[in-house]
């Protein structure tokens, strides 16, 4: 193993010491009101040069897509075009307030509304709000959007049902919008199982959340079928389109007949993923559900963009203000790049790069439910855990040492130790090659080094549950931990 | 970007469509009805093209603030956040090769707690409206009751978010008002909506009217057992008297000011932050910190049982994706000022938005400050004509005006908040008084 | 040892395979004329993401002053603030033309002029060059306007004396300009042995170059007499201002009586040095050598500023245009930053800085000469070497396992097992004391485990003879040579 | 910055100024005159301000080339070049910890020796013009006689540094002239000035007029013996034989077209390569493979007795620092558009000149092309009025006109070089052959 990430001794920040020499302009003392004054405030006060190598060192011990290949399932960690880093940043986003006159601001109302229309075409829905800052956030509003739409009707209704294979933010998603939510089993095929779904179908049912194809790579092969027994109970079909960089240009949520849909900007667009956020997840719906949409909306008249506030059945906002403005930059930039072809394109290869990796590594790793894949494929470790106690957390850490993310593990649930793996268009039958050689050569190495690992990355296991007993989330508390305060 | 025919080849197909064979004919589709694409040279004209109809603040003097602030922002933010092993990273799943944003989200934490005087905060929200639907429905997991007081003085967006964020739990938000001569909070209010039913109090510091809340303190001595919930702008907190010392339970607001560009209004950075007490009834991502197998300092997230991909529809909050690498912005802003900096930063918008004040005082028509109470970097000034025709006016002399107030508070009709920030030069201020006696003319 | 430099197995780009996705727009085929056409190019074409990832990973394997400290000594490596790379990189510094018509560039040409003047007030020169790319290329400059300004005046002289601890480039430059260099050895006291100069010296003398402080952080006290002596027989007196970065507002070049000056912008006016260049190397001279400057000429006439070719005397061109703009437009940013009081105290700083972490290392490391230094010193290995074998070379192996940059080694070469120690104002006392601590427990430290190092960096020790020897300088002799082609 | 209080008292001193007690009265100063320090808000405002006064090619329309060119560099590039590992790194002399920088510089080495069919390049000069004036000395060392033959079309920068550069070695610069129909060089002429005491000659191709001049291969033919050195710009090999193709015994020319900005002219990249049994004399610094303790493949300067450093006044060269930053930027653009992209963008300048070339002559009182030969991007006009005149008039038409050429070549009165690029636009070309026929009436 040759790979070996950095390593300093970086202290945290408020260890620092040094002298600050920060400096705007001079000042005057100002007055606070009497007992509203701050009286300390400890921030550490260290030269601009400290806190650049602080970063600048934390930085490379942290792994990303531009130093290797990133697996993720779920997450589609393709590679973030670079154009998109200086689009999204230039003064003609960076400064603009969004309650600037309209006048002022005409750029990024039509960069908004060709965005809509853009994931219109793409998906087939009728109309799209931008308002949503990620996947969940989407889920959250198509849910308000449903319940919304059930209420106009003066049919109220108080259930969601959601495959156990969907992810996590489907039924938190649909509890927060207060559902109740219904998890139905899959079927021995690894999709929906229409049976369970006909049983829990009611006319209580508000909507059904569906990930197509699912979260094992799958396409619900009976999709049609499962809308009409959606649409017959008055219910409504959501789909999460968090997977939609699997199918783009081969089918579309709208044609198999979803009503509503969220895209996930950073996975199919390619915005990155900035180790954790920002993102944004519009929501896509059919025309029935238009008047429903978060306001504003923009609309065009005589070729000037204005923003339109009064809409009777709209369910409000979702968030302050149009969105995360300068992600859609990114993926209207990276959607123009593309063209029509070109994200088909996308599908296709993500789809390939799937199904041949699959096939480089199965059935060294079991493979539950059928072969053909989509995007992402799932693999368990079973048998590996079962012969050498080799877990799918093993696996993942060996990955690390080998100059890899890891896939995602032990989602979904319904497959024991499993491997999510989403290879993304971006990675080279080259890079595919070396990733499946190394959970080959993991699955033979001797168990007892396997769990040794990671000893390439920057720290060796972390002891989750010390930080959960110990629960020291930031400085003051660490202090007090250790006397210090 | 063709297939790779060695891999067709090797999974034995002819043509990538069989890939797709499991798709039922009746659902596919032929084409994205998009034009084709287009080499990277024309999509950077194109898109630069189209926001050059954007209107600045680097060009144009402005005077909007309301949440979203024209700050200046040292360059060695962006050289920190430009790091790619920041931005092309995932959530940390594999905390042994993420220790980076790891450390740096819990840096974030550490820095938002010192800021709030909370014990801890999460490594973020979307936004500070989202924010506050969370605290809301927290303060509802921590006291079981359905009424939610909020302050009438509270920007229009904000209440919307809230009211669709309480809807799922069906909680009931409540406006208590505002004094009419200080702006500050009328406390007789607050005491005239309390109930058996409330399950927190939200007020903000400074509030809508840009004003450094000095009634806010006494919410807590009130109603010592109800949860109070405190928003702010993070800067303020720089100079003023932070949440954690006046009892509140959990303290939010917008981190944009801290660093972050404005974005045409995202992404921007929901700030959340907790007494340890509440701590598990949280919302969102919390990073802790712990040690290696080797007894190395380490960080990993932590709590996530309270999370959605463990706990599923039990979870505290749906928030999956959230806004790291703002958090890590923030956090290098930060470490740039210091205490110091952070000071002399605020310092400055004080002093610039008094100046402001004064001169908009001077001009006939304009009422201003409208309130009395101590304001931070925004005021409330009444003006002769409605403030959206104004800025219309104000825009021809290519100045970007204030905020109008009336869709806000409803009764603040011809009232519009004027900011000032450390990127207001005297000759905007020149300039923009000029306009207004013109205008008002 | 906790610091470790990050490793990847990074093939040469050339041996990376992938698919090329560079699309700039449709083309037809072009006509070359027959018998030159070229009829094969064999550059690696390979995606995007896969050159990202390439250069991502190699950066990881480079240490520079955003990762630590960086005490070359003579080489000045400070911190770069970060707001030169933003206005060095503006649109309208990177899409101007330097041939446009004068009009269309007064921002540039009034940017230089402001420079020139700046320098002028720094040095106590009259006039400034900005043209020449580098010190040497400063010093090269120089040397051609001494010979021109002889030769003016009838007097044409073949020889430059240069003291032994000079940099390599002073005598470099002189004999490139045409002229015999004669190097006078050092005085007992580091510094320039008057006697040894006053026999050098003669009608043959066009210029005698001086370090001041030289090259081991020594003040020439005798620079007045030494002044003296050198324009008594006519000859010129040169400064490479390379440590200029030691005596800013304490005293200058002009005031020293020198006629020709060099900066480095690159070292003193924090211009990043981005891996070996670019820099920029102005040159400054006294008011009767400024005939002999290059042109063109920056003149401003009724507010707008004009370039003048048109002089007599001139030496000609040293490079094309300007100079290198770009690294002028950071200089002149962080001179604006610093003022003319900020200045003053990056040399106090830096001499404070460079006594002070002296204090720390000595006696173990041994002192020759006086003990009092600017902005940087001298420190010997010598009795380290002879006890224990550990010699400067693997005392600074053993710093970089410590994750710091080494000192420079053997040079200059008066001194033995020369560490060469330049900390720059830049770092913290904090810092200084860890580089101090690494330094001294590197003297107690096993001989036989500091003769290991380096074991923490991406690679173990190089083999120098081996390189020179296979002499493979390009990926096609390595094709030839590994018989691959 | 203030002085750190503990280290004076570490040193015993009270004062700073007692460091500087060696400094002898007579030659101390006070101060430096020039204004008090700023903020960085005041400078970025400022410098922004003063550089607001150029106009660029990104607003302009422009046709100006001749060594400089506007051309399209794909972002990634600049992520590349700006990973602060290599900015802020010096000349890597520890070779250990600085693999990263070392194995770009001999990525570099390479993709230089694959584009002009060479052995071994060095990792930078300072441009071309200084890379010819080392070219000039280097022959001579090489074959020691005195005389260095230059093409009469060559620009007049380059042949004042030459005439510099070689004043040392005292060579003497000696033209010959070109075709007057073709615009390539006149090899009767080189005949002519052909002597016993020739060291080396100089051929340019694409040359001064954008001529891919077709006679240059023969100079090898007919002078086996004399050192050949061939200036190119870069891109035009994409397409064009190779000198060491046709027996070039040093290759130069100008970096910049290969994904590197136009700086006003600086930095910019002098490329200088060579056959393997010149090696030795060059300058320069140079990239070697080798191998590790463990053997491992590594890389670390190599040659260095060549250099400065080791050699001082015997060295082959002065240069020290040079523009290693610039040839990783080439070889992130040669990576990014590789053999494939390198010829796409190569033909479409090719094509965007021809096409400029024929609207141009469609235009009365304009002679376009006045040299027959083949063109790269760039041919000659003869115009109706004097080129900085029609400068001028294009300039309020907002146009960035073609380069004038009497100072280079005096004979070529009234005569320009147009120059297109990739990124010249149809629309460009019709706003430049209006004013062109505008300002001709
Ligand atoms: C299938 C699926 N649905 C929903 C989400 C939630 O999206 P986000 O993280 O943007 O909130 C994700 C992302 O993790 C996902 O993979
Ligand atoms: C003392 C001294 N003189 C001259 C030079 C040469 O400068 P440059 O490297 O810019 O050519 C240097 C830099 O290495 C130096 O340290």
């Amino acid at each position: 193993m040759s790979y070996r990430q950095a390593r300093y001794d970086e202290p945290l920040i408020f260890e620092l010491k040094g002298e600050n020499d920060f400096c705007l302009m001079s000042e005057d003392d100002v007055k606070i009101p009497e007992g509203m004054e701050r009286t300390d405030l400890c921030l550490p006060d260290i030269p601009e040069m400290d806190v650049v190598r602080h970063y600048t060192n934390l930085s490379q011990m942290n792994f990303g897509v531009d130093n290797g290949m990133y697996p993720l399932g779920s997450c589609t960690m393709k590679y973030n075009p670079k154009y998109a880093d200086k689009l999204s940043s230039l003064p003609t986003v960076a400064s603009v307030h969004p309650c600037q006159d309209e006048d002022s601001i005409q750029g990024a109302l039509r960069l908004m509304r060709e965005l809509e229309k853009s994931l219109c075409a793409i998906s087939y829905m009728d109309a799209v709000t931008l308002q949503p800052a990620a996947g969940a956030h989407g889920e959250f509003t198509g849910m308000l959007i449903a319940k919304a739409y059930h209420e106009d009707r003066e049919d109220p209704r108080s259930e969601v049902i959601v495959p156990d294979s969907a992810h996590g933010t489907n039924p938190a998603s649909a509890a927060m919008a207060g559902f109740t939510v219904i998890e139905i089993p899959s079927g021995p095929d690894g999709c929906v199982d229409l049976e369970a779904l006909k049983a829990a179908l009611s006319e209580r049912t508000a909507a059904v959340m569906v990930t197509n194809p699912n979260t094992l790579g799958l396409f619900e092969k009976d999709i049609t079928k499962l809308a009409e027994m959606v649409h017959s109970v008055g219910a409504l079909l959501y789909y999460d389109g968090a997977n939609l960089n699997a199918i783009m240009g081969m089918t579309a949520p709208g044609i198999m007949d979803f009503d509503i849909v969220h895209f996930n900007l950073h996975k199919t667009f390619a915005t990155p993923h900035g180790g954790g956020g920002p993102g944004a997840g519009p929501v896509g719906v059919k025309q029935f559900l238009e008047p429903y949409l978060p306001v504003p909306r923009i609309v065009s008249e005589e070729g000037k963009y204005r923003l339109d506030y009064d809409r009777f059945d709209t369910i409000g906002k979702v968030r302050s203000m149009f969105g995360n403005f300068a992600v859609l930059v990114r993926a209207y930039s990276y959607i123009l790049a593309q063209g029509g072809d070109g994200l088909k394109e996308v599908s296709q290869k993500a789809v390939l790069n799937s199904n041949y990796l699959k096939s480089k590594v199965v059935p060294t790793y079991e493979m539950p439910f059928a072969q053909l894949r989509k995007h992402e494929f799932v693999v368990s470790a079973k048998k590996l855990a079962k012969e050498k106690g080799v877990h799918a957390t093993d696996i993942a850490k060996a990955l690390l040492d080998r100059g890899f993310m890891s896939p995602t593990i032990y989602f979904p649930s319904l497959v024991e130790e499993a491997l999510m793996i989403e290879p993304t268009e971006s990675e080279s039958k080259e890079t595919l090659d070396r990733y499946a050689q190394a959970l080959l050569d993991i699955a033979n190495a001797d168990p007892a080094e396997v769990k040794k690992a990671p000893i390439s990355t920057s720290i060796s296991r972390v002891d989750e549950v010390y930080a959960a007993k110990e629960l020291i989330l930031s400085w003051r508390m660490y202090q007090r931990k250790a006397g210090l305060k | 970007m063709a297939l790779d025919r060695r891999m067709l080849d090797e999974l034995g197909i002819e043509n990538v469509e069989e890939l797709f064979s499991d798709i039922p004919g009746e659902v596919r589709i032929d084409d994205i009805p998009l034009p084709k694409g287009k080499s990277e040279i024309e999509v950077v004209r194109q898109v630069q093209a189209m926001l050059a109809e954007n209107l600045t603040a680097d060009v144009a003097p402005s005077f909007l603030g309301g949440g979203y602030y024209h700050h200046f922002i040292p360059s060695a933010v962006n050289t920190i956040i430009s790091r790619s092993e920041f931005i092309t990273s995932y959530t940390p799943y594999q905390a042994e090769i993420s220790q980076g944003m790891l450390q740096s989200l819990f840096e974030y934490q550490s820095y938002i707690a010192e800021l709030t005087a909370m014990d801890a905060a999460n490594s973020s929200n979307y936004d500070w409206s989202t924010a506050l639907g969370e605290a809301a429905t927290m303060c509802h997991r921590i006291l079981p009751k359905r009424t939610f007081l909020v302050p009438e003085a509270m920007s229009w967006d904000k209440r919307s978010v809230l009211k669709n964020y309480v809807s799922g739990a069906k909680l009931n938000v409540v406006e208590y008002s505002y004094d009419p001569f200080t702006g500050e909070l009328d406390l007789d209010s607050v005491r005239e909506k309390m109930t058996e039913d409330v399950c927190g109090i939200y007020a903000e510091v400074p509030n809508l009217f840009g004003i450094i809340d000095s009634q806010a303190p006494k919410l807590k001595q009130e109603f010592p057992n109800i949860p109070l919930v405190v928003g702010v702008n993070p800067l303020s907190l720089a100079l003023v008297k932070p949440p954690g010392e006046y009892g509140a339970d959990i303290v939010i607001g917008e981190g944009q000011p801290l660093g972050l560009p404005m974005n045409v209004g995202g992404p921007s950075l929901g700030i959340f932050a907790c007494r340890m007490e509440h701590v598990r009834k949280m919302p969102g991502r919390l990073i802790g910190m712990t040690r290696d197998q080797d007894g190395r300092r380490a960080f990993c997230m932590t709590l996530q049982t309270r999370e959605q991909h463990i706990r599923r529809s039990k979870a505290t909050s749906n928030i999956c994706t959230n806004e790291a690498l703002l958090a890590v912005a923030v956090s290098a802003y930060l470490g740039m000022t210091g205490s110091k900096g952070l000071r002399s930063v605020a310092r400055i918008n004080l002093k610039k938005a008094a100046e402001l004040m004064e001169r908009v005082a001077e001009i006939d028509g304009y009422d201003s400050p409208v309130f009395s109470g101590a304001h931070f970097n925004e005021f409330v000034v009444k003006a002769p004509l409605r403030p959206e025709k104004l800025n219309k006016l104000l825009l021809r002399h290519g100045i970007i005006g204030g905020l109008p107030l009336q869709k806000h508070v409803p009764r603040l009709v011809d009232h519009m908040l004027l900011t000032a920030t450390e990127m207001t030069s005297d000759d905007d201020v020149d300039r923009l008084v000029t306009a207004l006696r013109e205008v008002a003319q």
